[in-house]
């Protein structure tokens, strides 16, 4: 799938008083890693909520390509090859990992109680060439050796990849990632930083990514995006946005050069 | 003084968690505990504040003691009681009550009226959101204003000894910065704190102490500036950090790939 | 190991398929009914267990599926006003299954609003609708006073019932063998469809919708339409559990209270067996059947066998006592030693028989 | 080997009769599927002491065609499923049952017990059973119940042509048959009758007779149970209505004299074809005596009087089997409809089985609630049958 | 009009008592989200001891004993059963409870044999007419009783720490221990309180003015009746036990004339639908609400 280009448009987020959105607009080019940062309830997950429909804005649009996201349903997503990972994971904890995973290709597959309650030839014949592409994913995010394994019982760090196989599942053309990193340490980010590069240059699709460490934010993102107050606040390149004194101000902090 | 000596611990009858762990926490100490995913270090935490029987945990072996009693087999109430409180891992804050009740359930554990009224003021100096936000439902707030949150619960309830579990697991890196300030300035008024971090730049900044876990032994131990200058803390746990430094991130991704050894992704062609 | 487990299945069906060659009409009877009670439950599991919607209108769904089916294959009645369409049974049998169906399709946007317990006592709401319609729908049902004898089942001119002379093996072939074969073979679909759809994309659809609906919406998952979905199912095997029902009494008979054979305590039984069984396993739906349906009935059987709790009068430790009490206690005994029900001794059981556990769940 | 081969046909026993299922040369068995444990356990265990106690006294006299009587007790606690499963278990031991508690479980057995052919008392004199030829209802029918209390009230001038009267009745076979008299009377005397149709497990009526109060009716009829009849009366009297309630057989219980509604009974009527425990008649005071001496600590109700006639009635009718020399269920069945006059020493008016579909008897008793005496009801009225009863027809007579 | 006013007047006063009952189950469910399904068990209990022991103690002294032993069995089931299994989810314990409940019913039932006793000595049957209106005295002094026990639990809840840790270790359990609240001495309080109401529910429910019937399994199944009472007002609201109550109190009245008395329960259910599929945490009741 050639990925399109997603243009969020003038979005306004308002939960009562409160604007988690500001009339907030940016553009994800295709092929690119976008990074969206911003201080702690600043709106960058209420604004993949709006994307993939969770939340519906205020104001503004969201497209992809030519299509209206702020239009769909959420459960169209998937099938427009957006996959997305949560800040919490949002796994099933009882379940193992591979059924996880395999959620992820649910609107890639077909069939109802019927054809699947009878095991249908065809039925399993895909479920099975699923499955293995579904190993493959875990295989390749390290996680392989654990497929059968419930996910209650695995450390953090291997829950959250489970969760970013599961976005990689769908078969994106864009690829949501909240928060990627939170719970790793510094060479697990460090892995985790070539996962994603590795991700980009072989599959060829954008990447939309928040994530509060900036090591991994200015190591491999193409072009960051700075949310304030649900405002944006900044837009350009890591290096641009790092020298940027209002995002200094508000997010990195006085004496970020050490600490990030 | 918490002494942890000997310590074993299992999940269920297979797993092993952790195998005699050994460590102190002397009165006015930080304790950074370092390790990467599994080392055990929940555990160790999970273990000391006596809610390891909340995840079928059992100690197997060796002790837990806070001065001079032995808190193992205490209940987690009465080990608060002592003053030892904990932030846990992920949160975990009542996401059905209002950022209010979340911290008014901290004060519980408080001594009197007054020491809670002066927490309250405190947490909300610390963190000011949380004022703003008295009202709000717990759960509805951002990721990193529920850390806050579960932070400052643990400080409504006027700790000795504070057990943090990854404070600074999303949030902003000024929120960091805040957050080691707050543990320096929690230490300098009396109050031990073992804290359990995967950034351990900021976690050696703050610790005098630093230990690192590996599945479930003390791989390292020593003073913070010691751990700082090991070369193992500097390849695992500091090294990735620079901008620049592609070749720390070539190296885990071959060491990566040495481990699974995995192929890349190819596109799926249905 | 697969197929020590296929093996073990295998001799299972064996063995219930011999049995009426040597049990008595009791102990065959004793056996449809846990048949009956298993059908329901796998039904119960799947929307409780797997797809996480409490319900307690599984006696409801009971209920429509028996006068679905009395109404479909019996015979317009002009003296009492009943009505029929002398449907062939098997088409009535499949015609109540649609409709149950359809009947929970239409519970479904109610079901959808509302969670956990507040979803339970709300589906509760249905019974007792189902209570007041099955006393005023005297057309349908024949009315609490006389109720309404089903059609009895045939297939393909062969009837379920004690006409003509069928021997087999020595053994005369009366109504209590043949309907044996008849729920047996319900059931044996009822679980192989279960079977296959929790080990696919529609039961992974459902646990992502229980335990997370955001993340499942996000992954393609239509929650609303999931969870209709599994209402559909779930009544629809509830509603082939009332058709059984109906056959197994040979009469409709809608209750006089809320208490009765479409009664809460219904309801609840059946939630009792998914829960003994292990909250979401197909297999574990069955065993709590057997304990649930099975126990008081075997135990009346043994006990006026061996003359066993012979006192009558007042405050008498009659077997319908002791069975009561005996499924109190499996309650407890499951839920403090066992919170995963007896599927999960029998998960470890075949844990050990081949090691890495399959992905269910 | 499986469980075939060679079921016994019946065939010649002692005494040069024919024997079936149940039957052997020394000793009858008959069946009693009770309810011990369930909502109707009292009137059940009544009835089942009467039962027993015929089937000492008739043992002691040499019991029925030289063999002894032996009842074989199930309790399915009121649960049709139990039942249904405990059914084909007795079935290959009896002769027929002497008693079948519950309209449930009566329902579910029916095709069986007609398939069996196995005379069975209900312990439900509904008329709607009477389609199944095997069913012996020992008494009148509710339905005519109704009809001779209603004509009982009018002729003490309680109520009069025109007048509207309430009637609460349970939802079932009881409730429904019972109603089915009702509207008969009622058409027949231009009453306006008020229907309510209420469920077995409610009792508080407090609200139905406020309801009625407001309708203005002159009498209140009841097909309910005791403890519904106590919150009739009670209400009837707190509500300020005061009129005559009547009720059939299974509405009074003697418990309610212990109950806060005791004070509210003296409007109570009740109407019954088989006597109080208290009945001033030879054959009761003998039942009564033998109660006692039995030493069975449950209170005395009207369950136990019925229980001793039902069996006396099957005494009868085995009697005129063994005499047709057939004790097969078709025998006994045959016997039963040659009977014309089951006699019970008036314990339950006489009775002739000899008319499918119609109820054995039409004449009923009218008491009212008295505490002082044992069974707590005295008699008002001695048995009759009203001109309107004579001329009802049952739902399946004819 | 005047059949409409007793109706009301007659609403009102079962309502008093279901609200009663309600209460019983939001102590336990704001405690533990364990809806508790033996509470109809707790009621009989209650009575039973009532029963048994008011020859020798007098009815007064004997109300109290039933009071207290329903609430120490109350304790007992939690201590012995239901804290046991401290890793099963609510929705197991719930299970759980019918278990007791099946039990202790049925013993309770088998002993009380064939005897309905009645309970409300002090009160029952003793009308108050007011115009042309009957007041039943049971009704009477349940509202009252109901009115001094529920603002007592309003003003607990609303000022002591109690409800809030309640609510905290009933969210979770981790949490909760890590701010030291003794999630067991706030469990056990909360169905210690639970069986006292159900101890004093009985007084009024085993009485002729609110059952019409005696001690029996009927009791039983009215505490059940108090279900949508306590879900129609939001299971975790004192303030939706009133209003809940009240509700059920009165529909039923209500619609057992207007519609029919077959009707009524099922009215009362469907009034509980609606309310549900309008708000459905109920009237008073936390909603629901996550994210991502
Ligand atoms: N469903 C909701 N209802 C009310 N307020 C909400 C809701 N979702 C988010 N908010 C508020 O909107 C603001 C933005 O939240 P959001 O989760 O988008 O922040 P964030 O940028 O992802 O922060 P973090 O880095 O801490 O995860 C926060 O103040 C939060 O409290
Ligand atoms: N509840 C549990 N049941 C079974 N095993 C568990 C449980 N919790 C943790 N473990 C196992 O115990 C080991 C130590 O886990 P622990 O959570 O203490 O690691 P950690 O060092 O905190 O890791 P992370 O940095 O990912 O939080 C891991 O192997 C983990 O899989
Ligand atoms: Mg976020
Ligand atoms: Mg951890």
């Amino acid at each position: 799938m050639t990925p399109a280009e997603l243009r969020v448009e003038n979005v306004t987020l308002r939960f009562g008083g409160l604007r988690a959105l500001d009339s907030v607009s940016f553009d994800v080019q295709p092929g690119s890693l976008h990074a969206l940062i911003g201080p702690n309830g600043a709106g960058k997950s209420s604004c993949f909520n709006v994307i993939c429909g969770l939340y519906r804005a205020s104001e503004g649009r969201v497209f992809f390509g030519d299509v209206e996201l702020t239009r769909q349903r959420p459960n169209r997503l998937a099938r427009l090859g957006i996959g997305r990972s949560f800040q919490n994971a949002a796994l099933s904890s009882h379940s193992t990992v591979l059924d996880n995973v395999m959620l992820g290709r649910f609107a890639l597959t077909r069939g109802g109680f019927l054809e699947c309650g009878l095991r249908l030839p065809w039925i399993t014949r895909t479920e099975r060439r699923h499955a293995e592409r579904a190993a493959e994913i875990c295989e390749f995010l390290g996680i392989g050796d654990v497929l059968h394994t419930p996910v209650g019982a695995l450390p953090y760090g291997a829950v959250k990849r489970v969760d970013i196989a599961r976005a990689l599942a769908v078969e994106p053309a864009l690829l949501l990632l909240d928060e990627p990193a939170a719970g790793m340490n510094a060479a697990e980010t460090a892995e985790l930083a070539h996962t994603i590069h590795e991700i980009r240059a072989e599959l060829g699709i954008s990447i939309l990514l928040v994530e509060h460490d900036m090591g991994l934010v200015m190591g491999i993102a193409d072009r960051v995006s700075v949310l304030d107050f649900g405002r944006l606040i900044a837009d350009g390149t890591p290096a641009e946005v790092q020298a940027d004194p209002e995002v200094v101000r508000a997010y990195l902090g006085t004496d970020h050069k050490e600490n990030a | 003084m918490l002494t942890v000596r000997n310590l074993h611990v299992r999940y269920g009858r297979s797993v092993a968690a952790l195998h005699g762990i050994d460590l102190d926490v002397p009165d006015d100490g930080v304790l950074a505990v370092l390790g990467s995913n599994g080392a055990g270090k929940s555990t160790l935490l999970r273990t000391i504040s006596g809610t390891l029987r909340l995840h079928r945990g059992t100690v197997s072996g060796g002790e837990v003691r806070y001065g001079e009693r032995r808190i193992d087999r205490l209940d987690p109430a009465a080990i608060v009681g002592l003053g030892v409180v904990g932030v846990p891992e992920g949160r975990q804050i009542f996401a059905r009550m209002s950022v209010d009740e979340n911290l008014r359930a901290g004060g519980i554990g408080a001594r009197s009226a007054e020491d809670r009224a002066r927490a309250r003021e405190r947490v909300h100096e610390l963190f000011p959101v949380l004022a703003e936000r008295a009202r709000q439902r717990a759960g509805l707030l951002s990721g990193g204003e529920q850390q806050m949150l579960a932070i400052g619960r643990a400080l409504m309830a006027g700790p000795k000894l504070l057990l943090l579990d990854e404070p600074s697991l999303g949030l902003a890196p000024k929120i960091v910065e805040r957050i080691a300030g707050i543990i320096r300035e929690i230490h300098q008024q009396g109050t031990a704190v073992v804290l359990v971090e995967q950034n351990a730049v900021m976690a050696l900044q703050v610790a005098d102490q630093a230990v690192v876990l590996e599945t479930g032994t003390v791989a390292l131990a020593g003073s913070a500036a010691e751990l700082s200058a090991s070369e193992e803390v500097q390849r695992l746990y500091l090294g990735g950090h620079a901008e620049s430094d592609t070749a720390a991130e070539e190296e885990a991704a071959l060491a990566r790939r040495q481990r699974v050894g995995a192929r890349g992704l190819s596109r799926w062609t249905g | 190991m697969w197929w020590v487990r296929a093996l073990l299945w295998l001799a299972l069906l064996i063995v219930l398929l011999a049995l009426p060659l040597y049990l008595e009409a009791q102990w065959l009877r004793a056996g449809e009914y846990m048949m009956v009670g298993a059908v329901g439950a796998i039904g119960l599991t799947l929307l409780t267990g797997q797809a996480g919607q409490l319900s307690l209108a599984h006696a409801f769904f009971l209920l429509a599926g028996g006068t679905a089916y009395t109404v479909l294959a019996g015979g317009q009645e002009g003296e009492r006003n009943l009505v029929g369409f002398n449907l062939p049974p098997l088409l009535a049998l499949l015609g109540a299954v649609a409709i149950t169906a359809l009947l929970g399709i239409a519970f479904a946007p109610v079901a959808g609003r509302l969670r956990g317990i507040y979803l339970g006592v709300a589906s509760l709401a249905l019974v007792f609708l189902g209570l007041y319609f099955g006393q005023a729908a005297e057309g349908l049902t024949g009315g609490t006073s006389t109720g309404r004898a089903p059609e009895p089942f045939s297939l393909f001119g062969f009837e379920f019932s004690n006409e003509g002379d069928l021997e087999i093996l020595g053994v005369p072939f009366r109504q209590s063998e043949r309907v044996w074969y008849l729920f047996l073979g319900l059931l044996l679909i009822a679980f192989l469809l279960a079977l296959g759809a929790v080990r696919s994309r529609v039961g992974r659809s459902w646990r992502a919708v229980r335990d997370n609906e955001a993340a499942a919406a996000v992954m393609g998952v239509s929650v609303a339409r999931a969870k209709a979905g599994a209402f559909a199912v779930s009544s629809a095997y509830a509603g082939l559990a009332g058709v059984m029902t109906v056959l197994w009494f040979d009469i409709l008979k809608p209750d006089e209270s809320e208490f009765g054979t479409y009664g809460i305590n219904v309801s609840i039984a059946f939630l009792a067996m998914v829960i003994i069984g292990g909250l979401g396993s197909v297999p574990g739906a069955l065993v709590g059947a057997v304990v649930v349906n099975g126990l008081p009935q075997v135990l009346a059987l043994y006990s006026t066998k061996l003359g066993w709790f012979t006192g009558t009068g007042e405050g008498a430790f009659t077997p319908v006592l002791i069975s009561s009490f005996v499924y109190g206690a499996a309650i407890i005994l499951v839920v403090l030693f066992e919170p995963g029900g007896l599927a999960a001794i029998g998960r470890r059981i075949a844990g050990r028989l081949s090691n890495p556990a399959r992905g269910r769940e | 080997g499986t469980k075939g081969g060679g079921g016994d046909e019946g065939g010649e026993g002692a005494g040069g009769v024919r024997t079936g299922v149940g039957v052997t040369d020394s000793t009858i068995t008959l069946g009693v599927m009770t309810d011990q444990t369930g909502p109707f356990k009292n009137l059940s265990t009544g009835i089942t002491h009467g039962n027993e106690l015929w089937v000492e006294d008739v043992n002691a006299q040499g019991g029925v065609c030289d063999r002894e009587i032996k009842l074989e007790i199930v309790d399915h606690g009121y649960k049709a499923d139990t039942a249904k499963t405990l059914y084909p278990q007795l079935e290959p031991k009896v002769l027929g049952m002497v008693q079948l508690v519950g309209s449930p479980v009566t329902a579910a057995l029916n095709s069986d017990l007609e398939g069996d052919e196995m005379t069975t008392t209900p312990a439900s004199w509904s008329s709607e059973l009477l389609d199944n030829p095997y069913l012996m209802i020992v008494g009148t029918t509710y339905d005519v119940e109704m009809i001779d209390g209603l004509s009982y009230l009018q002729e003490q001038g309680m109520i009069a042509d025109g007048d509207t009267v309430g009637h609460i009745y349970i939802d079932g076979e009881y409730g429904f048959n019972g109603l089915r008299g009702a509207r008969y009377y009622a058409k027949q005397h231009n009453l306006k009758l008020r229907e309510v149709k209420i469920t077995s497990s409610d009792n508080d009526l407090t609200n139905v007779v406020t309801g009625l109060r407001g309708q203005g009716v002159k009498a209140i009829l009841l097909t309910t149970t005791p403890t519904q009849t106590g919150s009739v009366a009670a209400a009837n009297k707190a509500l300020g209505l005061n009129v005559p309630i009547l009720g059939n057989n299974p509405t009074f219980d003697p418990l309610l004299h212990n109950s806060p509604a005791a004070g509210a009974l003296d409007n109570l009527y009740v109407v019954a074809s088989s006597v109080p425990f208290s009945a001033d008649i030879p054959k009761m005071q003998e039942v009564a005596r033998k109660y006692e001496e039995a030493g069975f600590t449950e209170p005395p109700n009207a369950g136990v009087p019925y229980g001793y006639a039902v069996a006396e009635v099957w005494g009868t009718v085995l009697r005129k089997a063994c005499d047709n020399g057939d004790l097969t269920r078709s025998g006994v069945h045959e016997a039963l409809q040659q009977t014309t006059s089951a006699e019970t020493g008036d314990l339950v008016a006489p009775l002739d089985f000899s008319k499918p579909g119609a109820p054995a008897t039409r004449q009923v008793y009218v008491a009212q609630p008295d505490k002082s005496v044992p069974g707590g009801m005295k008699y008002v009225k001695e048995l009759f049958v009203s001109e309107d009863a004579k001329t009802y027809q049952a739902p399946h007579e004819g | 009009m005047e059949t409409f006013v007793q109706l009301v007047v007659n609403g009102f006063g079962k309502g008093a008592v279901f609200a009663l009952l309600a209460l019983g189950f939001v102590v336990i469910f704001k405690a533990t989200e364990v809806v508790n399904f033996a509470h109809g068990s707790l009621v009989l209990f209650g009575g039973y001891l009532v029963v048994a022991t008011r020859e020798t103690l007098g009815w007064a002294g004997a109300a109290v004993l039933g009071v207290v032993s329903a609430g120490v069995l109350a304790l007992l089931v939690e201590r012995l059963l239901l804290s046991r299994s401290r890793l099963a989810d609510p929705f197991s314990l719930a299970l759980l409870t019918i278990g007791v409940d099946v039990i202790i019913t049925e013993e309770i039932v088998r002993r009380l044999g064939v005897s309905l006793p009645f309970i409300g000595d002090a009160w029952d049957a003793q009308p108050v007419q007011v115009g042309g209106v009957t007041l039943f005295r049971t009704h009477l002094v349940a509202m009252v009783v109901a009115t001094v026990l529920i603002t007592a639990f309003f003003i607990a809840f609303r000022y002591s720490n109690w409800g809030v840790a309640m609510r905290a270790q009933a969210e979770n359990k981790e949490a909760a221990a890590l701010v030291g609240i003794r999630s067991s001495r706030v469990t056990a309080t909360a169905w210690l309180v639970a069986g006292l109401l159900a101890g004093v529910a009985v007084l009024f429910i085993a009485t002729q003015d609110f059952s019409g019937a005696g001690l029996s399994r009927g009791t039983h199944s009215i505490a059940l009746a108090a279900f949508p009472a306590a879900i129609l007002g939001g299971l975790d609201s004192t303030a939706g036990a009133i209003v809940g109550g009240l509700t059920v109190g009165l529909v039923d009245a209500l619609s057992t004339h207007y519609v029919s008395f077959a009707f009524a329960k099922s009215a009362v259910f469907l009034v509980m639908l609606v309310v549900l599929v309008v708000r459905p945490s109920g009237l008073f009741g936390t909603r629901e609400s996550t994210r991502v």
